[in-house]
């Protein structure tokens, strides 16, 4: 078994820290697990895209993160805007879509927002995010601000031409824009060889002059690292950088998927890199971590998604008369 | 009378605006294609990118959806960016970030995120620039909620619309007509800001009232001029703003005209005049002493030749006949 | 009064109770409300026309004395001596 | 667009259940029309082919507006149903509606507008004209051609959906004449009461005693009516009859009923009643004892679930406590609305009615 581990050995990392990021993607993945269960339930309707298998790539990145940078993210982003620090309470009520949720229950699982932690979304057109982050970063670099913009897309995206225009322009103007690309190899279910001539993704960048690297997606110190020294790059003023994470998910694309585009065996292999217990094995391997640590996390965890969800269920719905609210600004300049 | 005015253009009135939105708020800088070492294809700009530098007059690339959607994360980074399209039909490139962002993320965020923007586009034809150039769809943008669509006619809206569409929390859309941009006239000296809120009536009439925006109004006053020698004295409503479309101004004039023709340079089916039309019906319809009417675009995408063009938008003529086939002969 | 006159006064009470009617041209041995299609309310209407008319008051207890035009001619005729 | 209620003004065309080109008979229903009351089936009477549909499911029309054009077999040119034709006036919708507020018949405006439709400014110079010259009375002819379609359209409704059962009686109008003449002794000719005044009074009474029959048979529920307002059929003198109302006739005295039942005659004559008159009865009689008919089995006017009819009073042979005689006997009818009623109630009724006929003094 210890042969197929990947992970490279992070003896430089402190027990409190690997314990801290295998915490993050058992929140992940529990808070996805109890997705799945909610909306067989029905509690929770609409599309629903579990980022299971994908954890790494989200608590990696966004751990290397300041408070003040902003994150766009897409429609598959609960697992970014848990790492990020926005409260699960406010995701489930949001997934429920009531009043008490992170966008007033307005935007449901695919448009978590929080103005609080900067996080500008659950973009759920393909490629939408991307000059939103450009912008972001153009306001940054126009007012002199030190943040960056770090914006999640998948292998999709790159096909489509806002990526590209995107690039250029982030490269052209030197933007401090942190492209993270999650390679999950597939495109809702078309293969990435079947949508890209190169499929070698962190290529795409040179042709704008981007630096960039491909890193394992399913190693979160490894994620770590890679996206630690994009961030030391693009806050040196050399403009934006591009990371692909080479990941995989687990689940189907969305709740009715039959996954007919790829086998059984293809997902089982691939979960035998599962970023959660090929963690878990390291740090027990290296003595930083003993079952019964493991069993206190899972019991945090699910305390603090019980509580989530009896928070769901609680909170309100919206009343009728306000649906017209939040089109335009209530206050305008008289 | 010349002391207190002064001849200038459109063009000149528009640059003016951008001029003075950029000397008092240094959150405001202009973006787009060729809007500085060029001088802007309209030459609006020209001469700004001298005055304030090429971080706060950006050219940018050919790509629409990407400075579009960095408009949008700019504002929503504390800037107050006008962004530039060349003409409307090019902003089709950029629809899915006008569409699904700017006028989305203030709801989908709920009310966390507005996005302070300003679109400023060329619309419109009769320059002989046919199908890919020419047309109007602010009628289009007009159906998104979320979004604010703005149509200057006069110089004193070129001039004055700038500043509170770049006070307004959500995104404007500011559609100039590019048939406008050399006309001349008299402004005020100390010009400034209007609201854009209400239509307005540019002249007053008793028989018919004759609805229209951009361009048209300019058709449509010579067109009552004309009518007004043959005894019909016809009432001209500038819309100026088409969303939110200010209902009260419309229906108070069409309660004491009894008539409506809306002339408009967009194409007809489900455009910003069959709008106008429905909520006049809907709301005047007792009001009404005959059919409202409607003057627009052929629906045709715009030919090359002038006297195919000239045929497929609304001219004076037109509007004069239209009228005419309305109101009674005795008026 | 003479006979015609009393026909004359006669007839144009007719004509307004039935205006289509033509009374010369009725039988006089015919019955009255017969020959008009008149019913007990326009029977009211004559005796009122006639005493307003005439000042001659016809009881209902003469009222079949006066089922013709004939009968109706003569009644009055000896009302009116 | 068929009248269907004196006070009806329009209705809405909601069914067609023909199409240009089928064959019709007398009495077919071609369609459904929805006013405010009902919605009303569109009997034919005439057959032929169906040449044209004018009116449009949906469309909101004026009673006489065209519905639809039916030929007769043979016939070259078509034929409207229903109704002579009668073009939907053009006018506009603010026109329509300073016609309604002014009281102004759009037919008297002349339309100005470029295709000739009516426009507001058309509607006052009526309204002017009007005021200058006051206005005839609506021709009678053609109210009575509307009052003929309503009883014919009510008459057939009657005859399809009410289930009539009929009672009769005869009553000895002895005592009742013999104070009639009394009173019309003491009363100068133009005060003189009809006898058909006593029967509508004690008819009043009677329904006071059975109040069942004073009601509408509405939406499966009889719904009891607290005010007696007698339909009382008069006959036109061209053919035909109307049945206004005498309204609150339970109140009336015999003085104040003749006064009421002579002005309804007179303005039915020429034309000029209310339409509240005409829809607003509870209760319909007709008396027919002027035509010499014996007895009536009347239809019922819906949704009125009683008739009551009266034939010619008639010396007969009659016994009272054995003693043979000749009195002025007349024969009662009820007819009956079956789902309202039954014969039980309706028998009380009319020996109600005989008790109050035998106590004309008390009437």
């Amino acid at each position: 078994m210890s042969d197929r581990v990947t992970i490279q050995t992070p003896m430089e990392v402190e027990r409190s820290h690997g314990i801290e990021c295998l915490k993050q993607m058992v929140r992940i993945r529990r808070l996805e697990e109890r997705c799945a269960e909610l909306y067989t339930a029905t509690k929770i309707r609409g599309f629903l895209h579990l980022y299971n298998g994908e954890e790494a790539v989200a608590v990696g990145v966004v751990q290397a993160l300041s408070p003040d940078d902003a994150i766009v993210a897409t429609y598959r982003e609960h697992g970014h805007a848990l790492v990020r620090g926005m409260s699960v309470r406010a995701i489930m009520a949001e997934l429920y879509g009531k009043q008490e949720g992170c966008s007033r229950g307005r935007g449901g699982s695919m448009h978590l927002f929080d103005a609080k932690t900067r996080f500008y979304g659950g973009n759920a057109i393909v490629g939408g995010g991307l000059p939103i982050a450009v912008g972001l970063a153009l306001a940054d670099k126009m007012r002199a601000r030190p943040r960056i913009s770090c914006c999640f897309f998948g292998d999709g995206a790159v096909a489509e031409g806002e990526f590209h225009e995107c690039m250029n322009l982030a490269a052209l103007w030197r933007l401090p824009v942190f492209f993270v690309c999650e390679n999950n190899l597939y495109a809702m279910g078309t293969r990435l060889d079947l949508a890209q001539s190169t499929t070698d993704l962190s290529k795409k960048a040179a042709a704008y002059g981007i630096a960039a690297e491909a890193v394992d997606g399913m190693d979160v110190f490894a994620v770590e690292a890679a996206a630690q020294r994009a961030i030391a790059a693009i806050r040196g003023a050399a403009g934006p950088f591009l990371l692909e994470c080479r990941t995989y998910r687990f689940r189907a694309h969305s709740m009715y998927d039959p996954e007919l585009y790829r086998t059984k065996a293809e997902v089982e292999e691939w979960k035998k890199r599962d970023p959660i217990s090929n963690l878990a094995s390291v740090l027990k391997q290296q003595g930083m971590i003993s079952d019964s640590d493991l069993n206190a996390i899972e019991g945090e965890v699910a305390v603090e998604l019980d509580d989530a969800v009896a928070y769901a269920e609680a909170s309100t719905w919206e009343p009728l008369a306000d649906l017209e609210r939040f089109v335009y600004s209530e206050r305008r300049p008289a | 009378m010349s002391a207190a005015t002064r001849q200038l253009t459109y063009r000149d009135a528009i640059r003016e605006a951008i001029r003075e939105a950029m000397q008092k708020d240094d959150r405001v800088f202009l973006m787009g294609e060729d809007v500085g070492r060029y001088g802007g294809c309209f030459a609006v700009s020209k001469g700004l990118l001298e005055e304030f530098g090429p971080d706060r007059i950006r050219d940018t690339p050919m790509s629409e959806s990407a400075f579009v959607g960095a408009g949008i994360g700019a504002a929503l980074g504390g800037m107050r960016p006008i962004v530039e399209i060349m003409t409307v039909n090019f902003s089709l490139l950029a629809l899915d970030q006008i569409m699904n962002n700017a006028a989305t993320f203030l709801h989908m965020s709920g009310g966390q995120f507005n996005v302070p923007l300003v679109i400023r586009m060329a619309t419109g034809g009769g320059r002989q620039v046919a199908a890919q150039h020419s047309h109007s769809l602010e009628g289009w943008y007009a159906h998104i909620p979320g979004i604010r669509i703005l149509a200057p006619a006069t110089l004193e809206d070129a001039r004055g619309m700038l500043a509170p569409a770049l006070e307004d929390p959500d995104p404007v859309l500011i559609f100039e007509h590019a048939g406008l941009y050399n006309m001349k006239g008299q402004l005020p000296n100390d010009a400034g800001p209007v609201d854009i809120d209400r239509a307005r009536v540019r002249r007053p009439g008793r028989d018919v009232t004759i609805i229209t925006y951009g361009a048209m109004l300019w058709k449509a006053l010579e067109a009552a001029e004309s009518l007004e020698k043959r005894g019909i004295e016809a009432e001209v409503i500038d819309l100026r703003t088409l969303r939110p479309l200010d209902d009260a101004t419309m229906l108070e004039s069409v309660g004491r005209t009894h008539r409506a023709l809306i002339a408009d340079e967009g194409w007809r089916s489900g455009g910003i005049s069959a709008e106008v039309s429905a909520r006049i019906q809907e709301k005047a319809f007792y009001d009404l002493d005959a059919p409202v009417q409607r003057i627009c675009g052929v629906e045709v995408p715009t030919p090359y030749p002038k006297h195919l063009e000239d045929a497929s938008f609304p001219q004076v003529e037109t509007i004069v006949a239209a009228v005419e086939a309305m109101v009674p002969a005795h008026v | 009064m003479s006979d015609a006159e009393i026909k004359n006064a006669v007839f144009k009470i007719l004509r307004r109770i039935a205006p289509e009617s033509k009374p010369d041209q009725i039988n006089t041995d015919e019955n009255l409300r017969e020959a008009l299609d008149i019913d007990s309310f326009d029977f009211l209407n004559l005796m009122i026309g006639l005493n307003e008319g005439l000042n001659i008051e016809i009881p209902e207890a003469d009222y079949r004395k006066v089922g013709t035009l004939g009968e109706l001619m003569r009644y009055l005729a000896s009302r009116l001596k | 667009m068929p009248s269907l209620g004196a006070d009806m003004q329009e209705g809405t065309l909601i069914e067609w259940n023909v199409k240009p080109g089928d064959q019709i008979k007398r009495g077919d229903i071609i369609g459904v029309v929805r006013t405010e009351k009902a919605d009303i089936e569109v009997e034919v009477y005439h057959g032929g082919v169906v040449d044209q549909l004018v009116a449009k499911v949906g469309e909101t029309l004026p009673v006489g507006a065209v519905l639809a054009v039916i030929r007769e077999e043979g016939e070259a040119a078509p034929k409207p149903a229903l109704v002579p034709p009668v073009t939907r006036l053009r006018a506009s919708p603010l026109a329509r509606r300073a016609a309604q507020e002014l009281g102004i018949d759009l037919a008297q405006a002349h339309g100005t507008n470029p295709h000739g439709e009516i426009n507001e400014a058309d509607v006052q110079r009526a309204a002017e004209a009007l005021r200058k010259a006051p206005p005839e009375v609506p021709a009678a002819a053609e109210f009575r051609a509307g009052i003929r379609r309503a009883i014919a359209l009510a008459m057939a409704r009657s005859n399809r959906e009410i289930p009539h059962y009929y009672l009769e009686t005869k009553i000895d109008l002895s005592r009742a004449l013999k104070f009639l003449e009394a009173q019309n002794q003491k009363r100068s000719v133009k005060d003189r009461l009809l006898h058909v005044i006593l029967l509508i009074k004690a008819v009043a009474q009677a329904l006071r005693d059975v109040p069942e029959l004073n009601a509408y048979w509405v939406d499966d529920q009889l719904q009891q009516k607290e005010a007696v307002h007698i339909g009382f059929a008069i006959s036109l003198r061209e053919g035909g009859l109307v049945v206004p109302a005498i309204l609150h006739a339970g109140r009336k005295n015999l003085d104040e009923l003749m006064q009421a039942l002579r002005d309804l005659i007179t303005r039915a004559r020429s034309g000029r009643l209310r339409s509240s008159e005409i829809t607003d009865a509870t209760v319909t009689i007709t008396n027919l004892g002027d035509l010499g008919v014996e007895t009536v089995h009347g239809v019922i006017y819906p949704p009125q679930v009683a008739l009551i009819g009266f034939g010619r009073v008639i010396e007969s042979p009659w016994t009272e406590n054995g003693m043979l005689g000749i009195r002025p006997i007349v024969t009662a009818t009820l007819a009956g609305d079956h789902r309202a009623t039954d014969g039980h109630r309706g028998a009380q009724f009319l020996t109600a009615l005989n008790q109050h006929l035998q106590e004309p003094e008390k009437l």
